[in-house]
């Protein structure tokens, strides 16, 4: 079999995608930093930082530290605000050339419904993914993501005023991540992404108090896949909606190990970090592994490690 | 300079080191054949840089480019040994591979006019002013090193800066070697003699770099700083290395990696770091 | 100042250890495996295998996989039950020559208060870890371990039995960590241990199976140090009995990480796979940083890295 | 054999790497100064390995000691690349550092009688069967070394085993040396011939182990085999090296590391792995 016959298309909850590969939250910007390197086309969707209704400025620094194959950080959803992203990032997202969504983020329902609203009518949008598992921000973020009934409420508010797709995003911290999973499928989510980093700290010994300026943050990279894989494998068992699989995902085997866990896409974030090109490297690996395999699609390979 | 959306792939090079020399306690001067680097390398940028492809370390690790040869297809790091990477670079032989994203950062301005220049490097910060001095030197502009070290052999020796014709103005905390006392002593010393360089620019510690910063505002003389922070992405998309700098009034956060590393040093705030 | 006038000595709720170093449950059998490399006195006291009313044959293989800075074990509390454990390991326990504790696992409610009742009157035993946090059984472990309601029960059952210091287990995965810690100190808890390992999974891209023969394991190791230091900073603040600190110790400077945190000792559970002497080392590490700090008792250093 | 209980903290070493040879595609032999695990190492016991010390990877890996020299305060031992730490091995040069626990583990039985023996390697699971060999060999019992490949070049060549004495009896899948088939097929053929050493020992992939067995247990013959399993403590602390053993109709789970590597092959459940 050629290369080029092993398809990696898929259609997420209505969008459609040149291959599964997702740029992650907070780790793409608008999706224009990394052109230097690769080509966002290269790319199934990008996710653009998580935005919220006024502009934040973000936490004090530092606001990264390394652990052991992994990172912390606590950058506190810095980001202009949803007007600025409407009037000055909106007109630029078609030369991204891929379906571009959004991660939204507020300090109450009220502020998700709004942010939900004004994105129901921006075209250049595909679709937004909600962040209730932010570790990194006093109010909102994982203090909705652990409670059930309020996710329900939340994602069933969102739901109401956003008619395109809408992809609820997810953290381990909740404890109870089937619960949670459920409940926002109840109310109408056509996705989940999961997961958000885990909530970490380090402390400098020698300056004796915490590193990051906000005390915690969120650990990701190759640290928490195990974590990750499990999340996705007991989630995508419980709920019949499509599961985006992401944490530490560095080649093409790891990105296999979420699909063959049940993810129906993954996303990609420290990674690019360390290597730009990641998704162009990954996605050839996945054509690669297929062609080796005898696979024509990649979707024959979704929770395929499942007995 | 590089446009910023052109694809560009040999943006990431597996470089090959040709030369690896001891150069100062500590401090090691790294020779890499990378021909993008050193084509489009300028003063005050810096690589990204792995070694090896295990998960811990993790992440690349910035340094600035020392100087840059474009005909010969170099670069040079001038690295001080600090923790994990550094000591691991310490420990390479020649033919060893480094992988390195680079050039990155927005470099000390461009000189615009035929104006002289203070250089005041603290340690380590020589790093990249050196390059700044070859290239103003070449240019024929009036330059002006200063530079500071906790002891003689913290600093690299004479023939170091001999043979490229560069001849710092040297001060010691100890005074074994030159003057005693700080780079930004150094700078103080030349601001009182009466000279009045058309620019300062530094790069050292942080305590340091809000002294020259003050020393600078007294004189009524723009400072360019080189600042750190520790970053991940290195290519303004995580906003992870963000440094606090005040705007009419109020904190803006701005990325040390894209922005920077170098700014203008008047709205630093470096009692916020 | 020398570096022997620099102390270790402890009492951890009402137990005197000689330092604050514990070997980790699980991961020390019954303190005899490690005597050609380290002399068991060098441990401020050691925790044995988790132990239960009848034996238990454990997972099926594999049982162990490696990941990024850490490692998943799916043991299955594989043990010979409390009856072997008093007629042939109790005997013996007095030639390890530091304190020794219990960690107990049980299916029922009524299993836990069992194994509490007959260690009561075990004087070679000086406490009993209750483990309601174990990733990799059926039934029990963990499930108990998310409910502070029905820890606080458990708790209090085995309390009623108990009259030793008794120190209770917890694991992030529980999610409301915090919750749990004070129900445990509600019911009369004297300690608590933290963190378990995380629950996680490997699959074997090549095979498209999970490589675990029980699905999911437990995660250790440095990669999830952030996590826990996380988990004491954050318990260790709102209870205020002592906390033992564990997760990814592998040389002084991370124990020194859980002492800033809160943590009144530590645990180390992996290290010792990696390096047998890591008591030893350890212990040593401490009293240097004690020295070089000016510090004259590890016990100034508690918390130190809260404001 | 040791003391179990003995303090001797020389067992954790610091080894020098004295010599590294590429003895066949992907299998490399490494020479060791090694004192204390040459003094007392045993066929069929192994060392638990780690070369740097980052924490990725994380763990030691086993290996079998494939000859000691007490003299000469050397072992050595026969590597085939699988994955990270077997490649950063192969990549060592003489000079580098490892790390080892050892010598751990129960090995192969030591001959109580003047007994014959047959050798049933497959593969790498020639490392401890060929230290075995040379003991056997040097006390002048009877031994018959039957090794088996994919492909001639995936074995070692015959002045590897001249050498020292060594002739094996080689088969290979291909049939390209030797004769063509497997280890098990070799051991198939001695039997019908009629050979009946006391013993026999095995080492290999479980599949071939599982036939190895049948056919002594169809000769009434004892096999002992070495057996693997991934490891964590390697000491017996863990119980994470488990492997299934039948006895009374119920499943038992031995330790690999401590109770084996090497067992008695009649209980254990190929089956099950
Ligand atoms: C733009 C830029 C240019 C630089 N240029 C040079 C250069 O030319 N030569 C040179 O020697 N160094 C330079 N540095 C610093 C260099 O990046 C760090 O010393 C290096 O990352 C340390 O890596 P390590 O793995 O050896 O140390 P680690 O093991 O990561 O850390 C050792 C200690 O250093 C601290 N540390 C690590 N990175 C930083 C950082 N970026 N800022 C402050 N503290 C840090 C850690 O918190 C830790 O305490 C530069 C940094 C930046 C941001
Ligand atoms: C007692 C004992 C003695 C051994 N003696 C030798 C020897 O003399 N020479 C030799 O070359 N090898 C020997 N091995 C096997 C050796 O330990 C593994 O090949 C090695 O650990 C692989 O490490 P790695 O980091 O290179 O591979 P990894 O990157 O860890 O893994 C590569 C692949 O091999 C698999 N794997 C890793 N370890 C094992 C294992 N123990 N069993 C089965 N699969 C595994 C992994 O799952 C993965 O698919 C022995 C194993 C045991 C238990
Ligand atoms: C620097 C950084 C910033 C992040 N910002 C966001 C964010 O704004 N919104 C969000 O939902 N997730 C955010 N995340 C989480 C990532 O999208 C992703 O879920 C997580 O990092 C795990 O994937 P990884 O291990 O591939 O990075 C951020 C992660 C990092 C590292
Ligand atoms: C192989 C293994 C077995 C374990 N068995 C137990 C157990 O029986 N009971 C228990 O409470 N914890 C058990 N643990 C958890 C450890 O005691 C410890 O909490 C955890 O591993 C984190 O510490 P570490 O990173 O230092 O290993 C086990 C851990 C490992 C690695
Ligand atoms: S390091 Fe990512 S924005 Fe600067
Ligand atoms: S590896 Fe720990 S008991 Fe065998």
């Amino acid at each position: 079999m050629n290369l080029f016959d092993a398809s990696l298309t898929v259609n997420l909850a209505g969008i459609s995608l040149a291959n599964p590969l997702i740029a992650a939250s907070g780790c793409y910007g608008y999706g224009f930093d990394y052109r230097r390197w690769i080509d966002p086309g290269d790319w199934g969707a990008i996710v653009v930082k998580g935005t919220t209704l006024r502009p934040r400025t973000g936490n004090p620094p530092p606001r990264l530290v390394e652990t052991p194959s992994g990172m912390l950080n606590a950058i506190g959803l810095q980001n202009p605000g949803i007007d600025f992203f409407l009037k000055s990032i909106r007109p630029q997202l078609p030369e991204l050339q891929c379906p571009v969504l959004v991660n939204i983020a507020g300090e109450t329902l009220e502020e998700y419904r709004q942010l939900a609203a004004i994105l129901n009518s921006v075209t250049e949008v595909s679709g937004i993914e909600v962040n209730i598992s932010c570790p990194n921000v006093k109010r909102g973020g994982v203090s909705f993501g652990g409670d059930p009934a309020l996710v329900e409420e939340l994602i069933g508010l969102v739901r109401e005023v956003y008619r395109l797709p809408l992809i609820v995003k997810l953290s381990p911290d909740a404890g109870n991540i089937v619960s949670v999973a459920e409940a926002a499928w109840r109310a109408g989510a056509d996705a989940l992404s999961l997961i958000n980093t885990i909530k970490g700290m380090v402390i400098d010994v020698q300056k004796r108090r915490p590193v990051l300026g906000n005390i915690t943050g969120g650990l990701s990279g190759p640290a928490i896949r195990p974590v990750a894989v499990r999340a996705v494998w007991e989630v995508s068992a419980a709920v019949s909606i499509p599961v985006i699989g992401m944490g530490g995902i560095m080649q093409a085997d790891d990105a296999l190990e979420f699909i063959l866990a049940g993810a129906c896409a993954v996303a990609i974030g420290t990674a690019n970090f360390i290597n730009p090109a990641v998704a162009r490297e990954i996605s050839q690996g996945l054509r690669q592994y297929l062609c080796d395999h005898g696979f024509s699609h990649y979707r024959e390979l979704i929770g395929a490690a499942r007995p | 300079m590089l446009p910023d959306h052109n694809l560009i792939p040999h943006l990431i090079h597996q470089c090959t080191l040709i030369e690896i020399n001891k150069v100062a306690e500590n401090w090691y001067r790294l020779k890499l054949q990378a021909p993008a680097a050193a084509a489009y390398a300028e003063p005050g940028q810096f690589v990204h840089l792995r070694a090896g492809s295990a998960s811990d370390p993790l992440l690349r690790r910035p340094f600035s480019i020392h100087n840059a040869d474009s005909r010969a297809n170099e670069i040079w790091l001038l690295i001080r040994v600090a923790g994990k990477v550094t000591s691991a670079l310490a420990g390479l032989s020649p033919g060893g591979i480094i992988n390195i994203l680079g050039p990155l950062g927005t470099g000390f301005p461009v000189p615009d006019d035929e104006g002289s220049a203070l250089l005041v490097a603290g340690g380590i910060g020589l790093a990249p002013l050196y390059f700044l001095t070859l290239r103003r030197q070449a240019a024929a502009l009036p330059t002006e090193l200063l530079l500071g070290g906790l002891t003689g052999n913290a600093l690299p020796d004479d023939s170091f800066f001999f043979r490229d014709g560069v001849h710092p103005l040297i001060a010691t905390n100890d005074g074994s070697r030159g003057y005693r006392g700080t780079a930004a002593d150094l700078l103080e010393m030349r601001l009182q003699s009466g000279i009045r360089p058309t620019r300062i620019f530094a790069c050292g510690p942080v305590s340091m770099l809000a002294r020259v910063v003050e020393l600078g505002r007294n004189c009524g003389l723009p400072v360019y700083v080189s600042l750190e922070s520790f970053l991940a992405c290195a290519v303004g998309a995580c906003l992870g290395c963000a440094f606090p700098f005040k705007t009419d009034d109020h904190i803006e956060y701005r990325r040390v990696c894209r922005d920077g590393p170098v700014f203008s040093g008047e709205e630093a705030c470096f009692e916020l770091v």
